[in-house]
């Protein structure tokens, strides 16, 4: 054995004992250790960081859990919006934990005062900022409780899912919504809700939240909801709520039977993604051509965007 | 295999995890050192992923950093001192930055991330890949900065005389780097 | 005292076209109906006193204050009340408005209507204030700040000045200048009757030096009134803001997010010690006031005194009609109005003027990015960052915000006017005060 | 990731000694491999510029003379065909470079004439002062052949025959100091060099 | 009826806009561009028609192909900076170079910061710099000025500038003296009136004093920033003459060669990467003057005023947040 | 995040990322080995916080500085003197720079017997988040 | 004269990040706020001092005499690791307080470039104790000083509209790239 190799292996020997005697200690003093479920938990989550869930980020969620599975509180009031169920059950798995299933949300908009519905009155000249122009004045068509369409809504999305459609004026949500609700906030007006899914993507709203009586909200709008009732009248589920001029669709009742749909005089209820239904009466034929319109509109833009092209769309962008 | 391919675009250390910077500013004045640099790294990445796949279930928690860093920098001072036998010219041109193999995150980080976590043959294709990945992106960046500085690539005269001195000089380093990076952003985002 | 006095930062001037100067007031007849919104005042809205089918004077209450800040309505005419219910306010909202259908102009008993000018001021301290507040008056200057809550001085404060805002520095607005001209005697009988109620010995009224007529006219007048003096001052926007005027005139600086009588003044416009004066002399309460009707291809622009819930277009009627090429309808001046929907609404405490501008001239020019320039650090007469706080706004990073002082925004829209870039950064900056106003609430 | 040992005291100090151990030996074996080729490669590069510069020769004389200018030492290699001197090689430097040192290699023939010039090292800016370097330009061929008596070791915005780098006279004015170091020490010495 | 507009106060609109500004400055160039075109004939012509022309194709193509935003080129700024870019350089350089030194001006230099308003540094000096540093030969070779009808006197093609000549002198060790008398020094009035090499746009300081006085008298820029520069290096200079007249030249050589009055009036100025108030442009002043000075004196450069706006470019926000302007209704702090 | 309301102050956990957060490495890099730390704060404001509630936890940039100071600058600064004087006295250079290190020692020493007063000096303060949805007001 | 040397070229002529390519990494990563670059410049300052000295002491005393020189990089990392670990246990044990508002700068440290770099370049310019210490603190000024002003315009930058693709890491390298040119006006001055 030559010198150096010998002073080589003194030298590190001496080091890597001094070493671990400091890290001995450091070991005592940081006792804090990391849960490793927290990885785990982590590695499910779609690492979004978009705060849907409430928190700032995809690790403070998995932390979160790992820390109310451990105080036996079930992940409750804990939902990966992005993620959904899948998610949800992969992380209750890990935590082993049950979670309730929960029906799929998306974001409505309850507006149809289009461009054509609610003709504008004055011309906006300002940026384009819906709290601003909510704070300025009513709205371009008059109403004071319908869509502005300057987008704040879109501009808060994360996601890509909620566009203007610059022939309405108003925006549309596709089917890369995740339910994070962030354009739910951004709305000054209150316009867009978070209702179910449905089954096959099929929904059935009240599109419009004006609650003025019937005359002045029709005079803004053709499409308003006049809250004359029928609705509510045929309704056989007791889905549906009026207050302030207004009905309400209850959607964790309604049945998806569309009678209600076809008594609306002012055809504010809407329904997406159902089958075209045969031509009404003769007398109804204007009314039912700007239903279709927008149904078709609706149709376009889910089909365009079917499951299996979005799962790539959503792969490649993260 | 998708381990390996992962590290030479979409999750490129360079271009998109954004590690290891000082070396690929600091040696890619031409092709030939970052190419040289790059194989440097590589060799000390699959070597140290290999190596820490096979003891890592012999290293308490506490000491497992420290332990890392004894066979990375084994294998850089080995790394070290063949080339200074072997390649002196280039390890010339290289100078401080091969001890800097050490600290560069990305070793460790995949030590940490990968290696310790994994069987040796999977880690020691992480490192391949994710070696081979630096390795690519610091020749791309010294091809760039050879070209528009001298125009040549591997020494090979493309343009005769010099094109723009700067970028092989240090503003040119960090503007051809941050324009290599908003391309992959954009390559990767497509 | 002559020299010309002026606030320290900042500043624009803008072209003053002054199109109605030469108009004196005239008074304009009585409408059909009349709508008179609630809430005209800063504050609470009052409630309603009457009820639908109810038959009013003239002068008779309507809607009485209940909250602290809040201020009396009362019928500008007799009639009927058509109904009580919602009507369209300046911005396109729909507000509760009392409805009245006028038959005449019968007043309520006890209310003076000779033109009569009565000096003697018989009523104490007290008294006055209270009449005040029974005569619903409410600041004219824009603000619409009920009148008798600025009276009574805070405890342990004292006003040592009463600063009278005659300084009409925004553009086209001649309503405060022909007042002057016409009521003087009057607005400075209602200047002491201030002073008393406050307890004030001297009253400076402020006027811009582009109104030579008024300050000649009020100087003469002055000389028979005790402790009133003018003070001229050089033209420069927007000395109407209390703080800039009370820089200017006494070179006192109100702290920031304090009020004025922190520095011991008290502003009041023209018009408010003109109603002061109807109020406790004549017993008459604010349900009138003067309105400049202009704009550059109006053929009649004037100056009427109307009655609170006559409509826009009305005026506009009454001042030549509505010209073809008018684009935008203004409420008040062009730099601090608000631009309305329609005509069909009503005039109300606060209007100063309706103000009519061409449709070329109504489109704004497209923004541009900021290029940094700093003239609109130059001109905010606040000594504030107008593009910084924008863009904070804009990024809604209000904690910053906040601390670059976004709240000491009076909204004179100097920046906006003077910006080259043609940024809105007053429409960014009140959403940025509105939102830190609500940050700063919650956190109380 | 079962069978983790322990963190504790024992485990940890046993651990790192070990692995400081293992790696302190495979390292000392390395080095000691590699030791030879270092020394190796360093030696070569000195003779490898030594040949550049000075015609052929069959042995060669190493030893350190002190410089005509300051206290540091020049290394003169004195070269010998079959026991004749064909000429000397010195190793000669300058601080006056644009980024500092340069170290040069010159070979003078007997007579005094400058053979060749090889540069060992240098931190002038590539693209600029680099192109001393016979790699990156032929700049240096001026000297061949030249005697420093007749030819001016100076640039020529100094007064001298040297043309300068383009844009680099910085640098050029430190070559023409090393050079102008190694002739003068050369000088100097020319009388115990004889022996 | 009509439809009204609704927007937020104010409803009028000052004068002001930034096409105005813009080409306030272009018109302020004009005795510069002229003295130019006299003393380097069509080469001027020729550098600043290319200069201009690749700085608009640039900012185009970018603003529609790569960001495919709203094209701004008729906002008058790459007009300016293509001008100011040209007369940065010498009168011979090669069209190919100037074409490089735009694209990195308007592409790293503004585009890539999101244009017009968004750039930390000013562009004109970053490819001037980039230009400076990449080509290094053809950037510090100038060409002799030759006045359009004055007889031909000399046969030099290309000569050092004064502060070349300074620099060259100081570092082979001659004196002041002796500088000053080598026949290639323009002569004090020359210096004024522009008849000396140097880049196009700096060799007349009258001309640029002109340009200057009409964009104060414009309200485009304030003059306190170019008078605390140059105040500056007259202070600076003047100390180190008086101290030792032997190596240090008089502090109005330094005032009247090279680029500090263009430097001083028309890239400093820039606003948009110039602080935002008048104790801040004061002290950004006084920075720029320090580091020019230093560069000059002791640095490896004739010329620093280049780098020296450059450096207090990046300064600039820390200025920014350092001197607020004076608020209303808050004593400052003592 | 809140984790625990006390009487006259709360505990929030910081995740100390402040620094890692931004860093793209984060995933890869074992410095950025986070910790939580639980901070208490001054519950001086009424305001009622709860359980789960997020929100932003500052300290006033002085107090950082100052923390700087005291952790890092004076330190610093000691070892420098101590180096300093003992050199220029003469003493070899192994034997200054080992006590320059032992002047450090000293120096945490010090700070060991004050840090009483220096915990009193850091306080946190707490703001909470803005509702998105302000009506008009 | 030679300490003001070394200042001045370690501030300015060669600044480390910006000329010097070491510790890229922070550069970037903590200059996004002027306060956070201020804390990250102290700890820079105090570590790397502190390393220089201990790194300087084990070289001259220790490797030299046994001429294992060779294990310069090895040891260099342990030592700094171990350092940067010690000092965190101390303040942490000293004051908890001061601890939680400082401690996330110094983990960040260890697997920086500049700290090793530094160590390594003060052996290599056979820098003597006070040279060295100088030549660390001057450096790491440097490096502060760099840090605040890239703070500042990233800071501003946050407001600005800068183009999608650019924005991040891509804009703060393009400009680190033209400091680095405006730097590169100190070229000369020492
Ligand atoms: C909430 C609030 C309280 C006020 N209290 C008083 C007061 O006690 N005394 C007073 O003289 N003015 C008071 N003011 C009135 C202001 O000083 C000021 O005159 C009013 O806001 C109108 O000013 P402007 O038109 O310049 O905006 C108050 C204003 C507000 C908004
Ligand atoms: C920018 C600005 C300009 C103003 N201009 C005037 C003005 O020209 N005349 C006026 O009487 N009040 C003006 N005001 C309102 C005054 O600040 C203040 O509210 C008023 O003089 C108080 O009197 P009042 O309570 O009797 O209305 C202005 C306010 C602001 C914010
Ligand atoms: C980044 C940079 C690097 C430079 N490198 C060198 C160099 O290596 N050698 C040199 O002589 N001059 C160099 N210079 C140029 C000198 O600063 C100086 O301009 C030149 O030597 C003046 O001499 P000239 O008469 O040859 O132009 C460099 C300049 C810059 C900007
Ligand atoms: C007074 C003034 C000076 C200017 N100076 C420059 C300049 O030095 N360099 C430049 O590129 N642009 C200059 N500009 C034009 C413009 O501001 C510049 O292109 C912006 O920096 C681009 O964002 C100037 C503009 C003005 C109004
Ligand atoms: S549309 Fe609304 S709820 Fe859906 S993802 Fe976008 S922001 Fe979230
Ligand atoms: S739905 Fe709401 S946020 Fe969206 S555009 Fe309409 S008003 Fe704006
Ligand atoms: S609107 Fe506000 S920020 Fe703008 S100038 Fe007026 S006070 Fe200043
Ligand atoms: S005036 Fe307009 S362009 Fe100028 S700094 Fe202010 S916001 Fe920017
Ligand atoms: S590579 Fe140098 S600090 Fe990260």
């Amino acid at each position: 054995m030559n010198d150096i190799l010998l002073f080589t292996v003194l030298t590190l020997g001496l080091l890597g004992t001094v070493l671990a005697v400091i890290l001995y200690f450091v070991a005592q003093k940081f006792k804090v250790i990391e849960d490793p479920k927290i990885d785990l938990v982590e590695d499910v989550l779609p690492k979004a960081n978009c705060g849907g869930c409430g928190f700032p980020g995809c690790r403070s969620f998995a932390e979160v859990s790992v820390k109310s599975a451990d105080e036996k509180r079930n992940l409750e009031g804990l939902n990966c919006p992005v993620g959904g169920n899948d998610v949800m059950k992969q992380v209750a798995d890990i935590l082993g934990l049950e979670v309730e299933e929960q029906e799929p949300l998306i974001a409505v908009i309850r507006c149809n005062g289009s461009h054509a519905n609610a003709p504008s009155k004055v011309l906006y000249d300002g940026p384009a900022s819906c709290s601003f122009a909510h704070n300025l004045f009513a709205g371009e068509g008059g109403c004071q409780f319908g869509c502005l369409g300057l987008g704040d809504c879109v501009v808060s999305c994360d996601f890509d899912a909620i566009h203007m459609n610059p022939e309405t004026g108003l925006p549309e949500v596709n089917d890369k919504c995740i339910a994070c609700g962030a354009c739910v906030k951004a709305c000054p007006r209150a316009i867009i809700e978070l209702r179910h899914k449905g089954k096959k993507d099929r929904r059935i709203f009240v599109s419009c939240v004006n609650k003025e009586k019937g005359g002045p909200a029709k005079k803004n709008c053709s499409v308003a909801c006049i809250g004359c009732s029928k609705c509510q009248q045929v309704c056989p589920f007791d889905a549906i709520i009026m207050a302030n001029n207004l009905a309400y669709i209850d959607f964790e009742k309604c049945k998806l039977c569309r009678k209600c749909v076809e008594v609306c005089p002012t055809d504010a209820i809407h329904e997406i993604n159902f089958p075209l239904r045969k031509a009404k009466a003769e007398t109804d034929q204007t009314a039912e051509k700007k239903e279709r319109a927008v149904k078709e509109v609706a149709a376009t833009v889910s089909d365009a965007i079917s499951p299996s092209v979005n799962e790539s769309d959503t792969e490649n962008k993260a | 295999m998708q381990n390996f391919t992962k590290g030479l675009l979409k999750e490129n250390p360079i271009l998109v995890l954004v590690l290891g910077t000082c070396p690929t500013l600091g040696v890619t004045t031409s092709a030939f050192n970052g190419l040289g640099m790059g194989l440097a790294t590589t060799f000390v990445l699959i070597m140290s992923n290999l190596v820490i796949s096979l003891v890592k279930d012999f290293i308490p928690d506490k000491v497992r950093i420290p332990s890392f860093i004894v066979i990375i920098a084994s294998f850089v001072t080995v790394v070290e001192l063949v080339m200074q036998g072997f390649l002196p010219a280039l390890f010339e041109q290289l100078g401080l930055f091969i001890p800097l193999i050490v600290v560069n995150c990305i070793v460790l980080g995949r030590a940490e991330a990968f290696a310790s976590k994994n069987t040796p043959l999977s880690s020691a294709i992480d490192g391949l890949g994710m070696g081979l990945g630096f390795a690519l992106a610091l020749t791309v960046l010294g091809a760039i900065r050879e070209f528009l500085g001298s125009g040549a690539i591997f020494s090979i005269k493309l343009i005769p005389g010099d094109l723009m001195l700067v970028f092989i000089l240090a503003p040119g380093a960090f503007i051809a780097l941050g324009y290599l990076m908003a391309i992959t952003k954009r390559l990767n985002n497509k | 005292m002559n020299k010309l006095r002026t606030f320290t930062i900042g500043g624009v001037h803008p072209k003053e076209n002054k199109l109605s100067e030469q108009s004196s007031i005239t008074v304009l007849p009585l409408p059909k109906q009349l709508v008179i919104p609630l809430g005209q005042n800063l504050g609470a809205p009052p409630k309603p006193v009457v009820k639908k089918g109810d038959e009013v004077k003239t002068g008779q209450l309507l809607a009485r204050a209940e909250a602290f800040i809040s201020a009396n309505i009362h019928s500008p005419a007799s009639g009927k009340i058509a109904k009580i219910d919602e009507a369209m306010d300046a911005s396109g909202y729909k507000r509760q408005a009392i409805i009245i259908d006028v038959t005449g102009d019968e007043w309520v008993e006890g209310i003076e209507t000779s033109t009569s000018l009565n000096k003697e001021i018989s009523l104490s301290k007290q008294e006055i204030i209270s009449r005040i507040k029974e005569c619903g008056l409410v600041g004219l200057g824009g603000a619409t700040f009920p009148t008798h809550v600025k009276m009574m001085i805070p405890e342990g404060k004292i006003a040592e000045y009463l600063i009278i805002n005659g300084v009409e520095c925004e553009p086209y607005l001649t309503s405060d200048h022909r007042l002057m001209l016409e009521k003087g005697d009057e607005m400075l009988v209602g200047i002491q009757i201030m002073m008393k109620a406050l307890g004030t010995e001297k009253a400076i009224i402020g006027i811009e030096n582009n109104k030579p007529d008024a300050i000649a006219h009020l100087k003469k007048l002055a000389v028979n009134y005790n402790g009133i003096s003018i003070q001229p001052l050089k033209v420069k926007y927007p000395q109407g803001g209390e703080k800039q005027l009370i820089k200017a005139v006494v070179n006192r600086e109100v702290p920031s997010g304090k009020l004025p009588i922190e520095v011991g003044c008290v502003v009041s416009n023209v018009g408010t010690a003109f109603a002061v004066y109807e109020a406790v002399q004549k017993n008459k309460p604010l349900i009138e006031r003067v309105v400049t009707v202009t704009g550059t291809s109006l053929s009649k622009p004037s100056n009427f005194l109307v009655r609170v819930g006559t409509p826009v277009s009305d005026l506009i009627a009454a001042a030549g009609g509505l010209p073809e090429d008018t684009g935008k309808l203004i409420n008040g001046g062009p730099m601090m109005g608000k631009a309305v929907s329609s005509p069909d609404i009503p005039i109300v405490k606060g209007s100063s003027g309706i103000l009519l501008i061409k449709k070329v001239e109504s489109k704004r020019s497209t923004p541009q990015s900021c290029i940094r320039c700093s003239k609109c650090t130059v001109v905010c007469p606040m000594g504030l960052e107008p593009y910084l706080l924008a863009k904070l706004s804009k990024l809604s990073v209000y904690d910053k915000a906040e601390k670059e002082r976004i709240m000491d925004c009076i909204e004179c829209g100097s920046c906006q006017f003077t910006c080259p870039s043609s940024l809105p950064l007053l429409d960014f900056l009140r959403l940025g005060k509105q939102r830190v106003g609500h940050l700063i609430r919650t956190r109380k | 990731m079962a069978g983790k040992r322990e963190s504790n005291f024992f485990n940890m100090l046993s651990t790192l000694l070990v692995i400081s151990l293992v790696s302190a030996v495979a390292l000392g074996s390395v080095y000691n491999l590699t030791k030879g080729p270092i020394e190796l490669a360093k030696q070569k590069k000195q003779e490898d510029a030594i040949r550049q510069v000075l015609p052929e020769f069959d042995r060669m004389v190493t030893f350190n003379v002190k410089s005509a200018h300051d206290d540091d030492s020049l290394q003169f290699n004195l070269a010998y065909k079959s026991d004749e001197v064909v000429g000397l090689a010195v190793k000669t430097f300058s601080k006056k470079g644009f980024g500092g040192l340069i170290n040069l290699m010159t070979g003078f023939l007997p007579d005094g004439t400058i053979n060749n010039i090889s540069v060992l090292d240098h931190k002038e800016t590539p693209g600029l002062g680099d192109k001393m370097q016979k790699s990156k330009s032929d700049w240096s061929d001026q000297f061949n052949g030249k005697h420093p008596e007749q030819f001016n070791l100076k640039v020529k915005k100094d007064g001298g025959d040297v043309d300068a780098i383009t844009a680099a006279t910085i640098s050029s004015r430190a070559y023409v100091d090393a050079l102008q170091r190694a002739y003068d020490t050369y000088q100097e010495n020319k009388e115990g060099l004889k022996k | 009826m009509s439809i009204f507009t609704v927007s937020g106060s104010p409803h009028v609109h000052g004068e002001e806009n930034v096409k105005k500004i813009m080409y306030t400055v272009v018109f302020a160039m004009v005795p510069a561009m002229l003295v130019s075109i006299y003393f380097f004939g069509i080469d001027a012509v020729r550098v600043l028609l290319i200069s201009v022309i690749s700085s608009l194709f640039f900012e185009w193509v970018i603003q529609k192909y790569l960001l495919k935003g709203p094209v701004t080129i008729n906002d008058g700024s790459a007009i300016v900076a293509g001008i100011l870019l040209g007369f940065n350089v010498p009168a011979n350089i090669p069209a190919w170079m100037i074409i490089m030194g735009s694209l990195v001006m308007i592409g790293v230099a503004k585009m890539s910061f999101g244009g017009l308003g968004n750039n930390p540094f000013n562009p004109a000096l970053v490819g001037r710099v980039f230009m400076l540093i990449s080509f290094p030969v053809q950037m510090t070779s100038w060409p002799v000025a030759k006045p359009l009808f004055a007889p031909q006197l000399t046969d030099a093609i290309t000569g050092p500038t004064a502060l070349g000549l300074l620099k060259e002198g100081v570092d082979a060790g001659k004196t002041i003296e002796q500088i000053v008398s080598d026949p290639q020094m323009p002569q004090y009035l020359d210096r004024l009136l522009g008849n000396m090499s140097g880049s196009l746009g700096e060799i007349s300081a009258v001309a640029l004093l002109l340009g200057g006085i009409f964009m104060v008298y414009r309200k485009v820029i304030d003059w306190q920033l170019p008078v605390s520069i140059i105040l500056t290096v007259f202070a600076v200079a003047g100390i180190f003459h008086l101290i030792d007249p032997q190596h240090y030249i008089e502090p109005s050589f330094h005032i009247f060669s090279g680029g500090l009055m263009l430097g001083a009036i028309f890239m400093a100025t820039d606003m948009v990467t110039s602080p935002m108030n008048m104790r801040g442009k004061i002290v950004y002043g006084i920075g720029v003057g320090l580091l020019t000075i230093i560069i000059r004196l002791w640095g490896a450069y004739p010329e620093g005023i280049s780098f020296a706006i450059l450096i207090m470019n990046a300064f600039t926000p820390l200025i920014n947040n350092a001197f607020k302007p004076k608020r209303f209704g808050i004593a400052l702090k003592k | 995040m809140v984790v625990k309301v006390l009487e006259n102050s709360i505990e929030v956990m910081i995740l100390s990322q402040s620094a890692c957060a931004s860093c793209h490495a984060k995933g890869a890099c074992t410095a950025a080995d986070m910790e939580e730390k639980i901070v208490s704060i001054d519950k001086s404001q009424p305001h009622s916080y709860q359980v789960g509630n997020q929100v932003t936890v500052f300290m006033q940039q002085k107090m950082g500085t100052l923390a700087v100071l005291f952790g890092y600058i004076f330190p610093f600064v000691f070892m420098l003197i101590t180096l300093i004087v003992l050199l220029a006295n003469g003493f070899s250079e192994g034997v200054a720079g080992l006590s320059s290190l032992a002047g450090l020692l000293f120096y945490y020493v010090v700070l060991f017997l004050f840090r009483a007063k220096i915990s009193n000096k850091f306080v946190f303060a707490i703001k909470d988040e803005l509702p998105h949805d302000l009506s008009l007001e | 004269m030679e300490y003001i040397i070394i200042i001045i070229s370690a501030i300015f002529v060669n600044n480390i990040v910006l000329a010097q390519f070491l510790g890229i990494c922070p550069f970037i990563g903590v200059s996004n706020k002027i306060s956070t670059s201020l804390g990250m410049g102290g700890a820079v300052l105090f570590v790397i001092t502190l390393a220089t000295i201990v790194t300087w002491l084990v070289q001259m005393y220790v490797l030299k005499p046994l001429g294992i020189e060779f294990l310069q990089t090895i040891a260099f990392i342990l030592i700094i690791a171990g350092l940067v670990q010690m000092v965190e246990i101390i303040l942490k044990k000293v004051s908890p307080t001061l601890y939680s508002a400082l401690g996330v700068f110094l983990p960040l440290i260890t697997t920086n470039c500049a700290v090793l770099g530094l160590a390594i370049l003060t052996i290599q310019k056979d820098y003597n104790l006070m040279e060295g210490v100088v030549f660390a603190i001057a450096n790491s000024v440097g490096f502060s000083f760099a840090l605040i002003i890239f703070a500042g315009i990233r800071e501003q930058l946050d407001l600005m509209e800068v183009p999608a693709g650019m924005k991040g890491v891509p804009i703060a390298l393009v400009t680190a790239g033209i400091l680095a040119l405006a730097f590169m006006g100190f070229t000369g001055l020492v």
